[in-house]
Order: C-alpha cells, then sequence, then structure tokens
C-alpha cells in the first residue's frame, strides 16, 4: 500500500515537473521543477530500497533484516549533485538576467536557426 | 608493474583529479603556466601507451577499493578505452596550449582538468552509477567552460545547456533507477543475463531512458536542437573540447550501454537507424545556412555523429568498429577546427559571423591549408584520414545490409563541401577589408598543427586504426 | 577487410592491363602533355595551376589503370582534387569553384554508394570485368555527372566558358573522358546505354546550335560527342566498345585542337561571339587549316579521325533507334561547325580592328606548330587507323567507297546551313527549354525547405526540450510495442 | 494508521508541487519548494532511510531554498515576476 502510494506520487511528481518545465517561462521557477523531478527520481530510489519489515541500514546488529543500502548511497550522491547543479543554474540565472535584463527564458534567443 | 597495472584504471582518473586542487591553487588571478597541467597529461599518456600491450592480452579490470562489482564499483581498462583517451589527450592538451590568457577565463585549466577527469571515469567504468557520477562531473565542469567567456552569449548559451545536459541526467538517473530495481543490479558485465530474465517492461523502459539521455548528451535528432546553440556561445577552444573530449566519452559509454544489453539494442536498431540517418540529414541540411562558423561546425557534428551511429547501430563488429573510428577521427579534426577558428580572433574581430571571418596575416597561408586539409578530411575527399573513416563507414555499412545508410553517409560529403567551400572562400579571399585590420598580431603557430599533422600521417596507417578498433570491438563484445 | 593501404599497394602491383584501358591511358597523356605545352608557350601560369595540372592529367592517365574500387575512387577524387587546385588559381575562382566542385563531389558521393552497394553484395573490392551488378544505377549516375550527360551537364558548360582558355584546353582533356571510361569499365553494356548516347549526342547538338558564344559552343558539341563515345562503349557489342574508345581518343585530339584555335582566336578577334569573329582566314593561314581539320574531324568527314570511329560505330551498333539518332547528330555537328568555319574564316567582309594582347600571350610559334602538329595526328589516326589501336578491325580504314558514302551526311549538314539555318534557329531558340529556369525552381524549392526546416529552430529551449520529451516518448512506445 | 500518514503526505506532496509549478508569484515557489523538501524528508523516514532524509532535510530544505532566494533577490527588477 505505501510502496503503491509513494510509486504513483513519483510519477505524478514526474509529470508536473515536466509539465511545469514545458509550459513556465520563469527561469528560476524551471529550476524549481527540475528540483521536483529529482525529488521524484529520489524518492523512487529510496522505494526501491525499501522493505515493509526491516530497519534502516545504519546503525544495525549484524542479524537484523534491513533496508538495501546502495540506492541510498545513489540517493546521497544525487541530492548533493542535485544541489551543485542547482547552484549552477541559478548562478548562471543571475548573470543571464545581468547581461540580458530578463528572467524569461523565452527572450533567450541570441542564438538560434 | 603488475600491481601498478591492476591499480591503472583508478590511476588514470586520480592523477587528472588530483590535478584539479593543484590548478586551482597554482592559478592565481586568471594567470599560470600550462606545464601543470601538461604534465598531467604526460603522466596519464604515459601509463597509456605503456600498458596497450597489456589491454591487447586482456581489459585490465580493477574493483575499485577491493570491492567487487555488483557491489563496489568495477573499471575495465580495455582497448576501447586506449583508443579514446588517446585522442581525447592529445585534444585536451592542444586545448591548454590554444587556452588565452587574457580572454577573463579565470580557472580554466582546472575546469579544463576536471572535465579531463570525467570523461576519463566516463570511458572506463563498469557500472551504471558510477557512470552517472562521471556524467555529472564531465557535464559540471562543460556548463563552467561554456559560461566561462564571461558575456552575453557565454551566459544564455550555458544556460540553454544546463537545462538540456540536465534533463539528459534525470533521464540516465530514472534509468538507473529502473535498471535496479528490476535487476538488482548496475554492473553492465553482469547486467545482460538479469536484464533478459526480467519481467514486464520496466527494464527496457529505464534502458531506453538511458539510452535517451545520452542521444542528448551526443546531440542527435530530435534531441540535438541546442548543440548549435550551446557552441555558438562557447569560446572557440570550449566548443573543441565539447565536440572532441565530451562527444567521444559519451559515445564510448554509449557503446558499453548498447553492448551490455544486447538483445535491448537489437530491437532498438530500426529506431537507432532513423535517428543517425535524421540526424545525418537534419545536420548537414541545417549546416548549409548557418550564419556563423561555429553553428556550421556544430550542426556538421550532428550529421557526423550520426554516421557512427547508423554504423554501430548495424550491429556487425566490423560496421561497429568503423563507426567508432569514425567517432575518433571525427573528434580529432573537428576540434583543430574550432582551434584553428581562434586565430579570427588574433585579427581583433570579434565577430565569428562568416561573412566576417578572416586569417590574421601572420601566418596566414599556413592556415589556409591546415583549413584546406581539415575541411578535406571532413568532406573525405583523400589523401587525408577523414576520407579513409568515411571510406570505411560507408563500406561496413552497406554490408552489414545498411544500404539506405551507406548512400546517405557517402552523399553527406558532397552536401558538406558546399558549406565548407563557403568559408573556404570566405577565408582565401576575406569580403570585408575594413574588418580585416590587423589587431594585436599573435606570433604563436596555429595550435591544431598536431591534430592536422596526424591526420596527414595518419592516413597511410588507417589500415592498422580500423584493426585495432576492430579488436577493441571484439573484446568489448566478448567481455559481454 | 578493405585495408586501403593494402589495395593501393596492389594496385601497384597488379594493374589493371587491357587494350581498351592502354588507348585511353595514352590518349589522355599524349594530349594531356600537348595541352601543357601549348599552355606553357601560351600564357604564364602560376606554379600552384601547374601542379594542379600535372595532378589532374597524371590521375586522369592512371585511372584506367586501376584494379579494384578503392584506388579508382582515389584516384577518381584525384582528377577533382586536381582540377579544383587549377580553378583556385583562375581569376574567377569563387564562381568556378561553386560551379565544379559540388557536381564532381555528388558523382564521387554517387560512385561511392555505388561500390558499397556493388561490395555488400560481392563481398570483394575488386572491379569486376563485366561491369558491376548491384549499385549500377548510383554508379551510372555518378559517371553521368563526370562525362556531363545532358540534364547534368551544368558544371561542364558552366566551368569551360568561364575558365582562361588555356585552362579550358586542359580541363577538357580529362573529365568528360574518365565519365566515359567509368561507363566502359563499371557498367554492363546494354541497349538502353546505346539509345541514351544516342538522344544525348542529338540534344546537345540542338542545343549547341543555339549557341552564339565560341566557348559555350564548343562545351555543347564535347557533351555531342561524348553522346557518340557512350552509345559506343555502353553497348553490350565489343565492336561498338572499340569503336566508342578509339573515337574517345579522336575526341581528346580534335577536340583539344578546336579549344586551342579558339584559345588562340579570340584575343585576335577580341570578340567571344561566332557571329561578330571574321576575317581569321585572310589573317592565319595555319590557323584556318588547323580550325578546317578540326571541324573535318568532328563531323566525321574521311580522311579525318572522326570519320573512322563514327563509321564503325554506325556498323556494329545493336540498336537501330541509336544509330539513326546518331545520323541526326552527324548532320547538326556539320551544320554548326559550317556555321563555325564561314563566320570565323571564310566570310567576305571588313576585318575588324586587330586585338593582339589578350592575356599576356607569349609567343606565337610554338603554340602554332602544336595545332599544325595535332591536324596532322587527325588525319593520321585516320588514315592508318589500325597503328594507333590495334583492336580495330581489319576493316577500318578509308576507301574509295567509303570516301563516298562518309561524304553524304556532312555535305547535308552543311548544305542546310547555307540554306535553312535562319528557320532552324529559330524553331529551335522557341522550342528548347533554358536550362537554367530547371535549375532555378530547384534552387528556389530547396531554399524554402531550408528555411522551413530552420525555422523551426526558434531558440526556446523550452520548445527544445519538449522535443527531446516527444523523442524519449517515441523511444518507450517503441520498446513497449517491439516484440 | 502509518499508511493513511503516507497517502495524506502524499496528497500534499502533489498539491505544494502543483502550487510550486502554478503559483502567480515566484517567491511564494520558493516557499512552497521549502515545504516540498520537508514533505520529502518525512516520508524518506518513513521509509527508514534516516540518512537520506538528513542531507535533503540539510541540502533541500536549508541550503537550496536560500539559494533560491538569494537568486530571485538578485534578479527582481524585471519584468514578469511571475511566470
Amino acid at each position: 500500500m505505501i510502496v503503491l502510494t509513494i510509486g504513483i506520487t513519483c510519477i505524478v511528481l514526474t509529470g508536473i515537473g515536466i509539465y511545469g518545465l514545458l509550459r513556465r517561462t520563469h527561469m528560476i521557477r524551471m529550476v524549481l521543477c527540475f528540483n521536483i523531478l529529482e525529488a521524484a527520481a529520489l524518492l523512487g530510489l529510496v522505494l526501491i530500497a525499501y522493505r515493509p519489515d526491516a530497519r534502516s541500514p545504519i546503525l544495525r546488529a549484524a542479524t537484523d533484516v534491513h533496508v538495501l543500502p546502495l540506492p541510498h548511497a545513489l540517493a546521497l550522491t544525487a541530492i548533493v549533485i542535485g544541489a551543485s547543479l542547482t547552484a549552477l543554474m541559478l548562478t548562471l540565472i543571475v548573470r543571464v538576467h545581468r547581461s540580458h535584463g530578463t528572467v524569461l527564458v523565452d527572450k533567450l534567443k541570441d542564438w538560434r536557426g | 608493474m603488475n600491481s601498478l597495472l591492476t591499480e591503472l584504471p583508478v590511476l588514470l582518473i586520480v592523477i587528472p583529479l588530483a590535478g584539479v586542487p593543484l590548478l586551482y591553487f597554482t592559478t592565481r588571478s586568471g594567470r599560470g603556466t600550462a606545464l601543470p597541467a601538461l604534465a598531467v597529461i604526460l603522466v596519464v599518456v604515459t601509463l597509456l601507451s605503456f600498458s596497450i600491450r597489456d589491454a591487447m592480452h586482456a581489459p585490465v579490470v580493477t574493483a575499485a577499493g577491493g570491492w567487487q562489482p555488483d557491489l563496489g564499483i568495477g573499471l575495465q581498462f580495455d582497448l576501447l578505452a586506449v583508443a579514446a583517451m588517446l585522442v581525447t589527450s592529445l585534444i585536451v592538451a592542444q586545448a591548454i596550449l590554444s587556452h588565452d590568457e587574457t580572454s577573463g577565463a579565470q580557472h580554466f585549466r582546472t575546469l579544463l582538468m576536471l572535465l579531463y577527469a570525467g570523461s576519463n571515469g566516463l570511458m572506463l567504468t563498469q557500472d551504471l552509477f558510477n557512470a552517472y557520477v562521471f556524467i555529472e562531473i564531465t557535464s559540471i565542469a562543460s556548463y563552467a567552460l561554456v559560461a566561462s567567456r564571461q558575456d552575453k552569449g557565454g551566459f544564455e548559451s550555458a544556460f540553454k545547456y544546463v537545462v538540456m545536459g540536465s534533463f539528459a541526467g534525470l533521464l540516465v538517473l530514472w534509468g538507473i533507477a529502473g535498471l535496479y530495481l528490476t535487476t538488482g543490479t548496475l554492473d553492465m558485465q553482469s547486467l545482460a543475463p538479469r536484464f533478459d530474465a526480467a519481467q514486464g517492461a520496466v527494464p527496457a523502459l529505464s534502458a531506453a531512458a538511458i539510452i535517451a539521455g545520452l542521444l542528448i548528451k551526443l546531440g542527435q535528432v530530435p534531441f540535438h536542437a541546442w548543440k548549435a546553440d550551446s557552441l555558438s556561445g562557447a569560446s572557440y577552444t570550449v566548443s573543441a573540447l565539447l565536440s572532441g573530449v565530451t562527444t567521444t566519452a559519451f559515445f564510448v559509454l554509449l557503446l558499453r550501454v548498447l553492448s551490455a544489453l544486447p538483445s535491448l539494442t537489437l530491437s532498438l536498431a530500426p529506431v537507432l537507424t532513423t535517428i543517425a540517418s535524421l540526424s545525418i540529414i537534419t545536420g548537414h541540411l541545417m549546416a548549409l545556412r548557418q550564419p556563423r562558423y561555429s553553428r556550421l561546425l556544430a550542426y556538421s557534428s550532428v550529421a557526423h555523429i550520426g554516421y557512427g551511429l547508423l554504423a554501430v547501430s548495424s550491429g556487425a563488429v566490423t560496421a561497429i568498429a568503423a563507426g567508432l573510428f569514425h567517432i575518433l577521427v571525427h573528434a580529432i579534426m573537428k576540434s583543430s577546427l574550432f582551434f584553428l577558428g581562434r586565430s579570427f580572433l588574433h585579427t581583433g574581430n570579434r565577430s565569428d559571423r562568416l561573412e566576417a571571418i578572416v586569417f590574421p596575416e601572420q601566418y596566414r597561408k599556413l592556415h589556409v591549408t591546415l583549413y584546406v586539409l581539415l575541411a578535406m578530411s571532413m568532406i573525405g575527399i583523400p589523401p587525408v584520414l577523414g576520407f579513409t573513416s568515411k571510406w570505411y563507414a560507408v563500406l561496413e555499412t552497406a554490408r552489414a545490409g545498411y544500404h539506405t545508410g551507406a548512400v546517405l553517409i557517402a552523399l553527406g560529403g558532397a552536401v558538406a563541401l558546399v558549406y565548407y567551400l563557403r568559408v573556404g572562400i570566405q577565408l582565401v579571399h576575406p569580403g570585408l577589408p575594413e574588418l580585416s585590420s590587423p589587431g594585436p598580431a599573435s606570433r604563436r603557430l596555429p595550435v591544431p598543427l598536431a591534430g592536422t599533422a596526424l591526420i596527414l600521417l595518419l592516413a597511410v596507417f588507417s589500415d592498422r586504426l580500423l584493426a585495432f578498433c576492430v579488436q577493441a570491438v571484439v573484446q568489448l563484445l566478448e567481455a559481454v | 577487410m578493405s585495408g586501403i593501404t593494402a589495395a593501393v599497394l596492389q594496385t601497384v602491383n597488379t594493374p589493371h592491363i587491357e587494350s581498351g584501358a592502354i588507348f585511353v591511358s595514352q590518349a589522355i597523356l599524349l594530349f594531356g602533355l600537348l595541352a601543357l605545352v601549348f599552355v606553357a608557350l601560351h600564357t604564364r601560369r602560376s606554379a600552384l595551376w601547374w601542379v594542379g595540372a600535372i595532378v589532374h592529367i597524371g590521375a586522369g592517365a592512371l585511372l584506367p589503370y586501376t584494379a579494384d574500387m578503392v584506388s579508382f575512387f582515389m584516384i577518381w577524387e584525384l582528377i577533382t582534387v586536381g582540377a579544383a587546385i587549377v580553378l583556385v588559381c583562375e581569376p574567377d575562382a569563387h564562381g568556378l569553384l561553386r560551379r565544379y566542385l559540388p557536381w564532381q563531389l555528388l558523382a564521387a558521393a554517387l560512385l561511392l554508394s555505388g561500390f558499397a552497394l556493388h561490395f555488400a553484395e560481392s563481398g570483394s573490392v575488386a572491379l569486376p570485368a563485366a561491369g558491376v551488378t548491384a549499385g549500377r544505377i548510383l554508379i551510372g549516375i555518378a559517371v553521368a555527372i563526370k562525362a556531363a550527360l545532358m540534364p547534368l551537364h551544368l558544371w561542364m558548360v558552366g566551368t569551360y566558358a568561364r575558365v582562361r582558355p588555356g585552362t579550358a584546353v586542359v580541363l577538357s582533356a580529362v573529365a568528360t573522358k574518365i565519365g566515359v571510361f567509368g561507363v566502359y569499365r563499371l557498367l554492363p553494356g546494354s541497349i538502353s546505354l546505346e539509345i541514351l548516347g544516342g538522344i544525348m549526342a542529338t540534344v546537345a547538338v540542338l542545343y549547341a546550335l543555339r549557341q552564339n558564344r565560341l566557348r559555350p559552343f564548343l562545351a555543347f558539341h564535347i557533351i555531342s560527342q561524348v553522346g557518340y563515345m557512350i552509345a559506343g562503349v555502353g553497348s553490350a557489342a565489343a565492336a561498338a566498345q572499340i569503336a566508342g574508345l578509339y573515337h574517345l581518343g579522336n575526341h581528346i585530339v580534335y577536340k583539344g585542337l578546336l579549344f586551342m584555335v579558339v584559345a588562340l582566336m579570340v584575343p585576335m578577334t577580341g570578340t567571344p561571339n561566332i557571329y561578330s569573329t571574321r576575317g581569321m582566314g585572310r589573317r592565319s593561314f595555319v590557323l584556318t587549316v588547323a580550325a578546317i581539320a578540326g571541324a573535318l574531324s568532328i563531323s566525321g568527314v574521311p580522311p579525318f579521325n572522326g570519320y573512322i570511329s563514327k563509321s564503325l560505330l554506325q556498323y556494329s551498333l545493336v540498336s537501330p533507334v541509336a544509330i539513326h539518332l546518331l545520323t541526326i547528330a552527324g548532320i547538326g555537328t556539320a551544320l554548326s561547325f559550317t556555321k563555325f568555319l564561314w563566320h570565323g574564316f571564310l566570310r567576305p567582309g571588313p576585318l575588324p580592328q586587330a586585338h593582339d594582347v589578350g592575356e599576356g600571350l607569349i609567343a606565337r610559334t610554338g603554340t602554332r606548330t602544336i595545332t599544325v602538329a595535332l591536324s596532322l595526328l587527325c588525319l593520321l589516326m585516320g588514315l592508318y587507323p589500325r597503328s594507333f589501336f590495334a583492336e580495330l578491325p581489319d576493316s577500318a580504314g578509308i576507301t574509295q567507297q567509303s570516301f563516298e558514302s562518309g561524304l553524304v551526311w556532312p555535305v547535308v549538314g552543311a548544305a542546310l546551313f547555307f540554306i535553312l539555318y535562319g528557320p532552324i534557329l529559330r524553331v529551335l531558340l522557341v522550342t528548347l527549354p533554358g536550362s537554367t529556369t530547371v535549375m532555378n525552381l530547384l534552387r528556389s524549392a530547396g531554399t524554402r525547405g531550408l528555411q522551413l526546416m530552420q525555422r523551426q529552430h526558434t531558440g526556446d529551449i523550452r520548445r527544445y526540450l519538449g522535443w527531446a520529451v516527444g523523442g524519449t516518448m517515441l523511444l518507450w512506445t517503441w520498446v513497449l510495442l517491439a516484440p | 494508521m502509518l499508511e493513511a500518514a503516507v497517502v495524506l503526505l502524499c496528497l500534499f506532496l502533489v498539491g505544494v508541487s502543483l502550487y510550486t509549478v502554478n503559483s502567480s508569484s515566484v517567491f511564494a515557489a520558493i516557499i512552497a519548494m521549502g515545504v516540498f523538501s520537508i514533505i520529502l524528508t518525512v516520508l524518506f523516514v518513513i521509509l527508514k532511510a534516516p540518512d537520506v532524509a538528513m542531507t535533503e532535510a540539510v541540502i533541500g530544505a536549508g541550503l537550496t531554498t536560500a539559494f533560491f532566494v538569494i537568486a530571485l533577490d538578485k534578479t527582481r527588477d524585471t519584468d514578469g515576476g511571475h511566470r
């Protein structure tokens, strides 16, 4: 039940993120949408590791049944990568704003064709 | 020596990575010497060349940190990696020499080294999640490099590049999660049987997502449109890196993913062929009407990577080898053309619109000769290496049964001639004399001398180079 | 494995030796050398020009000996590279390269595709003796472009009429001949090729009749003569192939001679227009003799060399349609060269102003000696054909009877010029479509398409993201639906 | 009990993300994203991933939100603050 709910949530969040990415023009909101998409992926990764009757993989006795540790490691890495990407994008947005005087992505048309 | 050999794949990543902080701290206020960076590349190339013989014998597999694959991360040093890393090392070295201290790009070499480390990792890794990490390292370095020109166009291009790149990264991440969910492993060597045994549509969808992500990174139709916009805003040195180093690395990764999942590759073959054919057509036709040098080259890259993908999607060993060979040759010649573009700026002219580009008076004839040789190579006119690689690609693709594809590759050259001729005529007889006023005279020899010389000299050995590629592909396919 | 180095080495060791190949190669080489000497005596050229010309002619002479696809293709491309170098040295290099190179590269690309298909079927890079089986349509179009077959001839007229006259002499020696050799070597003989050659010979003569400038006039006559050759070498009959090859050798000599005459004549009369040149007959006896020899040869008048190959073709072709077409083309040729001789050399009337300085002539004596030598060669090739090409049948040669029968059609053509030229010209000007209209239509359609494609790339990254999402969806759909 | 909580949290998550995409002001969207991250953290804890939850709380809810606010502050004085 939990797994099903969260699985559906992941897919719905992905849909919302892509919708926002394609429909909204404010660049900061595009970054927010990327964060939603990434959160959906993280939720998915953690869900893969989840076993209803297991314990968390840290602070455990050797005999315990525990959830899979590998996806957690992946999720941690993905969070860090996502945060640095967000920072990079926001820096670029500030710079673009300074040079183009706009924060709307559909006005970035110096290069085209 | 033996213990060094088993650690070799790790060293090939760690040495450039160690170079990153080294360069960061030795670079003060945008100035610095190129020597440390060149030294790092020299060490890597030395390691590579000492171990080719062992790699010929059998791939060197290392489990990083002593954890065996399936839980730990496997790194594999095989002929595919050797061939691609030699090419990328050459391009990175040229980029270091080409970098202009006065361009205002701070920490250029630091980012370059990060890109180098990331791409080496991409080409060596056996683990999909590790590949994801290296994809992001390479990409973040290249986003920053695109923005490093610090001007309006650079930021715009970098933002577009980040948006597309992040979406590609997310696709890969989803794919990896899905594959892990259904197969329980991320190690490419043990993936195939579990992939085939897995039930339902999820594994195939996930693998397709990874492939789509890589196709975005490679810029194939319909994922191609960002490419020209991103390359035209970057400086020529960065464009050379993007079209030479990252493209090669992603292509190698694509080859590894495709060879790790033979059943999926078989069912995807028609789609990949269609994508590659569309890329060839779109790339060449779009290049015909581009107003700028860098955009023209970018669209030509779309087409040439299409050649490689077409040959690879046919699935025959020799055709895959021919595709790989063409991609490597393309990396050298396309990056050389971009490096050559740097010389336009030595005339004090900031625009790269085709009607304004002009070579500096100094070494004018040398520049034109280099351009002609490189353009001949891109078009595929003998006796340069680009001809032989195209020849093999056409013949092997046809032999693998892809007749239309072979005709497309062959005809592509005739279209390419039209736009390279357009640029060449402008370079020989610059149209706007008021723009060709001598700027700060550069006494530097053109950087792509090395790449062009290689393209000329290696043409004689193209048989052996292809044989090497065939061996690499055989090794790659046997490993699965 | 189609090893390139290996294949080239193998070609050097075991070339394709066969009498037809030897004849073509020697004809190109001999005339090429004469043309080079002519240019050396005629005008000053840069060192780069000489490099290009020597590569062009050398590669042309080498091509017939190649035994496999790799070296055939490489030398084929080398001919183009040589021509490109020559064109770079011309005053209007841009326009010339734009006209010449795309067509040549298109031909090369089609040849490569054809070779690839043949390789895919046969698995070998060797060129078969009887012509290729797979990919012969592509190869056919490729050699058709090189041989300047009628709708694909624009590159040749555009180039040969715009280069300096000496350069035209050199270029006329190789490119189209290589196309004809390609038909001979690569395509299996068939009736359709005979008829195609016949049609081409006739149509090109009609276009030549329309021209009022000297060099386009000669260029269209090249196309027409190439039609004869293709009808011959494209035939399945061995005798016709030999006749076609001999026509190729003859053509190299007399067409080169005519280009040289024009190159010498234009600076003297000061006009490239056929109708306003006059008085050459009174000004230079040597050139007049050379022009008459060239005109008689190309019109197939005995005892000059054109007669031998043309009459052999008439006897040996399989298709009667082709034979009739070639007869019509012969009448047209005689008609148009009568016009050339009449206006340029024989017509009475006041002499125009003398123009002696054209593109820095060095000397005249040497160049005229070469024209005399070529005129003699035309005569000798007509009188003793078998000592030039041993494969020719015993019957080849001039006899009393052949002299009479051979004169019939050329005389008809010459007579037509004096009686009916005005009406014929008027009909031709109205009926034949201009070649540029079709090209312009194609070009504007192409531009329209490219603009449409370019307009899709608006620079909006969300649109590009949309394409990427859509592409991924399509990929997923395929994966879901695939078995 | 736990299941009801999870369903509720998921509904919240979807609602908040919809608000992030559709809200009229970008600032509101950024704050909503912070809330989104906190709900995500709670879900991670329920899914027995305290390590991921901790990182997400620190980086996602804290650091990234701060980045967003700073970036918005630096780009404020222009057109269309709400698209």
